[in-house]
C-alpha cells in the first residue's frame, strides 16, 4: 500500500455536495478551490446518467436524496469539468462507479491519462447497487476485486480512496477487505439509505446522521488503527470536524452543510488551520 | 440580446444580512434588508438563497430580488416580497427589524435585455411579479415600451398594481375570481395584450404553467420569450444538482441543466415543458 | 403464526420510552394509558443490568443514547411495574433478550405466567449483542431460532412481536426468516447504531432517523406484503404516523418525541382517531 | 418530616406558558411565565421541563421553580431564574414578552419539611438558591428559624441575597473572588454557620460538589440534610432513565433511582457521592 495523498491540509468537498466546482469557487478565500485539501467530483459513471431530476426533501436536520446516480458520463466531464479544476490546481479526486469490473477498469485508465487528478475515490457505497446498473460490491471480497482492478491501472502518485457503506456492524470487514486490496486511504461515513416521503428509495445526509458516521470512525479505527481515514457525514463545524480528527481521521469532506451555506468548507478549513484543536 | 455573463467581482455572495424594515402589502411581506455587496452586484432575474437558522431545516429558500436601492447609511438595500407558505416563509414574514437573516445572492442568471428599443410585454403571476420591477426599470431606460400584465387568484395577490402604473406605459390586471381587473388567467388575457403591445419580448415570471402559456402565447404571436422558472432549489447555488430543468440547447440538442446555474431565467422556446 | 394482537388502536409508546407507564399516565388523556394501542416496556433481560448510567446526548434532531441495556431484571419488573399495568388495563408488550436461546424460553415463561401480558417484544435489534453479552441474532437464521424457543412458550393470546434492526439492506431477509419461525407481526425502524462524542457506542434515535425508518419499512413491505408492520423512528407528529401508516404499518410506535413532549403519543392517538388520513 | 406523595390532581401538567415580563437580575434573566395550573401544584424544590421549540434540540431544559404568585388576570405565574449557558438557557434569556414556552411542571419530589418548628439552614449556590425562597417562607410559616447562606464566584451570581434577608433571621454570603460576602466557598464557611444557627435540617442547591460538601457538614453537625440535585435530565418527567443517581434506601441496600422522579431532593446522607 502506497500513501501519496498527503493529509496536511484535512478539509475536503465531500462527493456530488460542490456542483462542478466552478460554483463553489465564488465562496473560496484567496487561493480558491486550490486552497482545501481536495475537490470529489460527483459519482461518475461511463455513459452519462440522466435518469430524472435529483429529488431532494427536507428531514428533520438533513435532506433525503433520490439520484439514481445522475452524472454527464465520463467524456463530458474529462471534456468540460476537469480541465478547469485541473487549471485552478484544485487536488481533484474523481468519485466514479462502474457496471463491471473491467469497466471500472476502463474508467480508471481513462481518468488517469487526463493531467489533473490527485486521486481516485472509489464509490462502493452505491445504495442498492443492483437497481442502479453499478457492480455490486456489498460483500467485501467483491469490494476487494474492484480495489485490485482499479489499483493495477495507478500510476504512482494518484491516490486510491474508498468510500464504504456506512453500516456499524458491516464496516469494519469491509473496510479490512478493500486496505488489503490496495485502498490508500477510506472514506468512512456518509450517507444513510432512506427514502422519500412516498417511499422512493434515497439516501440521508446532514447532520442528523453525525452520530452514525462518527460510530463508523470508531469501528473502522478500532479493528484498522494504521489505515488512513476519511470521516463524512454531518460535518457542519470546525468543532465537528475537530471531533471526527480526534477521533482519528486524518481528514474530513464536507458535504450537506454546504447547501445550507457555501462558504462553511472553507470557514471550516480556515478555522482549523488557525486553530486544530486539544487533541491535534 | 446580450447575455450577462457573472464575471471576477460580480459573482454572489454570503453574507448576514440585516432586516431594516416590514411591511404588509396585500397578501405578502416586504422587507428591506441591508445585504453589504448583494445590491451593488444585482441585476433583473436574479435571487438570493436564504438559510433558517434553526438546525432543522437544510434546504434554501429562494426569493426574488424585489428591488435594491441605495441609502445613505447602510450601502445599498435588497427587497424581498414573501408570501408566507410553509415555515420558511412564514419565519421570513415574522421577522422583525434588526433581525439578521444569512442569505447568498445574488443568484442566477438574469433576464437577458435587447440591444434595440422594442416593445416589451411583462407578466408576473401573485409575488413573482416583484421580479419584474427592475427589469420594467431598465427597460424603460432604454427606451423600450413596457407593457404590464399582473396576474393572481384574487385582489390581495396582485402584487405592485401601482407601482405598474408608474413604471409602465400600460398595465392590465386580471385575476381569476374577478376582485380586480379583468376575470381570467394571464394565459387569457395574453394574446389580446401581445398583439395591442405589437409585443418584440415578453418577459414573465410566475408558475411553470403560466410560463408555459407565456411562452406558447409569444411564440404564437412571435415575439421572443424570458422565462423566470421556479424549481424548487434546495441549494440555489448550482452545488446540489437538483433543480434541473430540460432545455434544447442552441445546438438544437437536449441538456438538463440546473435552474439556479443555469437560469432560472430561459428561453421559453427552450424549455421542455413537457418534461418538466 | 397467528394475530392475536388487534391493530384498532394503531398508536403505541417504543420500548424505553414511558419510563415504568406511571410516570407517562399523568399526561393521558381520560382513558388514561389503557386508551392507547400499547406500551412497550424498556428491554428487560433475566438478571438486573445496572450498567452505568444511560447516557444521553443531543445530536441534531436526535438523541444519542449509550444504554448497555440498563434494567431492573425481570424478577423487579414483574414484582413492583407489571402489576400497576395489569391493574390499569394497559396493553403491555414486554420487550425481552436473553442471553441463549434456553433464557428467552425461560423468561417467556415467566413472563406468561403473569397477568396482564398482552405480547412479547423480541428486542433482536440489539447494537452489539456479544459486547452487552446477549444472544447473537444478527443472522437471520439465528433471528428465527430465537423465535421459534419464544414461540413455543407462547399460549394462545399472547403476541409475538420482533423488532429487527434497522439496516434497509439487510431487514427483508430478516423479516422473512422471523416470520416464517412465527412471530405475529414485525417491528421495523428504530435506533441506528451510533457513537457518542466521546466515541462510546451508542443509539441515534428522534426524528433525525424517520427517513431511514420509512425506507425500512418499504423494504420489509415490499418484500412481505402479508406480515403485520410496526414502524418505530423518529415519530413526532400525527403526520409522520400517517406517513407510515399509509405506507404500510399497522400500527406505529412513538418514542423519542415523548421525552420532548410527554403528551405526544396521546395527542397523536386522538389526532388519528379523528382524522386517520386519505389513504386509511 | 413529611414526604409529600404526588396524588391526583397534582402531578405534573404540560402546558404552553406565556411570557409575561423578564428582567435582568445580576448575571440572570428573571422571568415570570403564566402557565395555567403549574402554580397551583407547586411545592418548593419542583422544577420545570422546558421543550425547546426548533426541532433540532429534542432534551429538555430543568430549571427551578423560583416562586409562584397569584396574579389577577393570569391566575398564579411562575417565576424562573436563568443564567444564559448554552443554547436552551440563551434562548430562554432572550424571551420577550407574550412569547411562547412549552414546559411541563411542576416535576419531582419537593423538599420533605419538618413537622415541628427547628431550625433550618438553607444553602443556595448561584442560580440554584432560587429553588430555596419559597421552602423558606414555608419554613417560616411553620415557626422555623431561618438562616440563609448564598454563595458563588463573584458578585454578579449572588442569587437573592436582598430577598434572603427579608425571609431569614440571619444571612451569609461567601463568593470565591470575595466580591461580594466573605470570600470562601459554602463548604468552607457552612461548619461554622451550622452551629451558630444550632441547625437541625440543612437544606441545599448547587452543584454536586457543593451539596457533597453540605451533606457531609450537616453529618459531622449531626443534623439532617437535603439536597437538591442538578443531574442532566434529558426528559425531566421519568421516560428515559438516564438521570439516575445511586442511593442507599431505607432499607440499606444500594439502589439506582432517577434524579427527576425519585428526585430531585435527596437526603444527604443516602446519595453515594462518591459514585455520583
Ligand atoms: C427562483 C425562485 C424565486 C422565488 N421567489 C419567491 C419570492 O420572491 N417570494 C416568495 O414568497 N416565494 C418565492 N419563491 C418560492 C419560495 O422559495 C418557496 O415558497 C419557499 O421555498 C417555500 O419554503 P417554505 O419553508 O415556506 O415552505 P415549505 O413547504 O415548508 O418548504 C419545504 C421545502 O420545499 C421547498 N419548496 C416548497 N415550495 C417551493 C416552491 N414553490 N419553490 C421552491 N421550493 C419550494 C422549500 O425550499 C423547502 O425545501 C421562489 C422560488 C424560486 C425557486
Ligand atoms: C433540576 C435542575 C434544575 C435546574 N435549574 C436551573 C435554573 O433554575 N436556572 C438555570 O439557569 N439552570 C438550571 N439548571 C441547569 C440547566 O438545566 C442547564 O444549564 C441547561 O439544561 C443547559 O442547557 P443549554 O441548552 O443552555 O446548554 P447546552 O450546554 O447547550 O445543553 C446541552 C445539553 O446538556 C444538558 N445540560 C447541560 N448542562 C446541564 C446542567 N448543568 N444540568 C443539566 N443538564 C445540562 C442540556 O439539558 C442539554 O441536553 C437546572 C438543572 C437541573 C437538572
Ligand atoms: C446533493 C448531494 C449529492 C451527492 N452525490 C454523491 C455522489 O455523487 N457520490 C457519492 O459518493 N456521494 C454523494 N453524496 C453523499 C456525500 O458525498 C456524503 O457522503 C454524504 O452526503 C454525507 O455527508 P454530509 O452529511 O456532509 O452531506 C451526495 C450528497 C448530497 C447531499
Ligand atoms: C431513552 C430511550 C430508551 C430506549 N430503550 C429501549 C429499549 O430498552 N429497548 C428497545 O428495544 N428500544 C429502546 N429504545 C429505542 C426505541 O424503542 C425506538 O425504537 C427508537 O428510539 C426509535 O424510535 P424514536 O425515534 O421514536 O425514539 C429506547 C429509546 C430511547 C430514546
Ligand atoms: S438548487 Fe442545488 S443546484 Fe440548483
Ligand atoms: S431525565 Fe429522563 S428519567 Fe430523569
Amino acid at each position: 500500500m502506497s500513501a501519496p495523498t498527503s493529509f496536511d491540509l484535512p478539509v475536503m468537498v465531500a462527493s456530488g455536495c460542490g456542483g462542478t466546482g466552478r460554483e463553489l469557487a465564488a465562496y473560496a478565500q484567496e487561493d480558491g478551490l486550490a486552497g482545501i485539501g481536495g475537490f470529489v467530483t460527483r459519482t461518475l459513471t461511463m455513459d452519462p446518467r440522466a435518469g430524472g431530476r435529483v429529488r431532494v426533501e427536507e428531514s428533520p436536520a438533513g435532506l433525503v436524496r433520490a439520484h439514481r446516480l445522475q452524472n454527464p458520463g465520463l467524456d463530458r466531464f474529462l471534456m468540460t469539468e476537469l480541465p478547469w479544476l485541473a487549471q485552478q490546481g484544485v487536488r481533484t479526486f474523481v468519485s466514479i462507479a462502474g457496471a463491471t469490473l473491467a469497466e471500472y477498469a476502463e474508467i480508471t485508465r481513462r481518468l488517469v491519462r487526463a493531467p489533473g487528478v490527485a486521486g481516485i475515490e472509489l464509490n462502493l457505497a452505491v445504495d442498492d447497487p443492483r437497481r442502479l446498473g453499478v457492480f455490486d460490491a456489498t460483500e467485501p471480497f467483491q469490494a476487494a476485486r474492484v480495489v485490485t482492478a482499479v489499483r493495477a491501472e495507478l500510476p504512482v502518485g494518484v491516490a486510491l480512496h474508498v468510500k464504504l457503506p456506512a453500516v456499524p456492524s458491516r464496516i469494519a470487514t469491509a473496510a479490512r477487505a478493500v486496505a488489503e486490496a490496495g485502498a490508500d486511504a477510506l472514506v468512512v461515513g456518509g450517507a444513510l439509505p432512506a427514502a422519500l416521503d412516498n417511499g422512493t428509495p434515497a439516501e440521508l445526509s446532514g447532520p442528523a446522521v453525525r452520530p452514525v458516521a462518527l460510530r463508523c470512525l470508531a469501528e473502522v479505527r478500532t479493528a484498522l488503527p494504521g489505515v488512513p481515514l476519511i470521516a463524512v457525514g454531518g460535518i457542519a463545524t470546525a468543532d465537528d470536524a475537530r471531533g471526527f480528527l480526534s477521533a482519528g481521521a486524518v481528514a474530513v469532506q464536507v458535504g450537506t452543510a454546504l447547501l445550507h451555506d457555501p462558504t462553511t468548507v472553507f470557514r471550516i478549513a480556515s478555522e482549523l488551520a488557525t486553530n486544530p484543536g486539544d487533541d491535534l | 440580446m446580450t447575455a450577462v455573463p457573472m464575471g471576477e467581482g460580480t459573482g454572489p455572495l454570503h453574507v448576514t444580512a440585516e432586516v431594516l424594515s416590514t411591511k404588509k402589502v396585500g397578501a405578502y411581506r416586504h422587507l428591506v434588508l441591508a445585504a453589504p455587496g448583494v445590491a451593488e452586484r444585482f441585476r433583473p432575474g436574479n435571487f438570493v438563497a436564504v438559510s433558517l437558522p434553526d438546525g432543522a431545516h437544510l434546504a434554501r429558500r429562494s426569493l426574488w430580488i424585489h428591488r435594491v436601492r441605495p441609502t445613505g447609511s447602510h450601502g445599498a438595500t435588497v427587497e424581498l416580497v414573501i408570501e408566507p407558505a410553509g415555515v420558511g416563509t412564514a419565519w421570513l414574514a415574522a421577522l422583525t427589524q434588526g433581525a439578521r437573516v444569512e442569505l447568498t445572492g445574488p443568484l442566477g442568471r438574469p433576464f437577458a435585455q435587447p440591444k434595440e428599443p422594442v416593445n416589451c410585454v411583462l407578466v408576473g403571476e401573485g409575488y413573482a411579479a416583484a421580479a419584474l420591477f427592475p427589469l420594467a426599470e431598465r427597460l424603460r431606460e432604454r427606451g423600450c415600451a413596457v407593457t404590464i400584465l399582473l396576474a393572481a387568484d384574487d385582489e390581495a395577490h396582485v402584487f405592485g398594481a401601482l407601482e405598474a402604473r408608474r413604471t409602465a406605459r400600460s398595465v392590465s390586471v386580471v385575476t381569476v375570481d374577478g376582485s380586480l381587473g379583468a376575470k381570467g388567467t394571464a394565459g387569457q388575457a395574453l394574446p389580446g395584450i401581445l398583439q395591442r403591445a405589437e409585443a418584440d419580448v415578453v418577459y414573465a415570471a410566475g408558475p411553470s404553467a403560466t410560463l408555459h402559456a407565456v411562452a406558447a402565447a409569444a411564440e404564437a404571436h412571435g415575439a421572443w420569450s424570458q422565462v423566470a422558472l421556479e424549481i424548487p432549489q434546495p441549494c440555489g447555488t448550482g452545488l446540489c444538482h437538483a433543480c434541473i430543468v430540460p432545455v434544447i440547447g442552441e445546438d438544437g440538442i437536449a441538456h438538463k441543466v440546473r435552474a439556479c446555474a443555469e437560469g432560472p431565467v430561459f428561453r421559453g422556446d427552450r424549455v421542455q415543458w413537457g418534461l418538466l
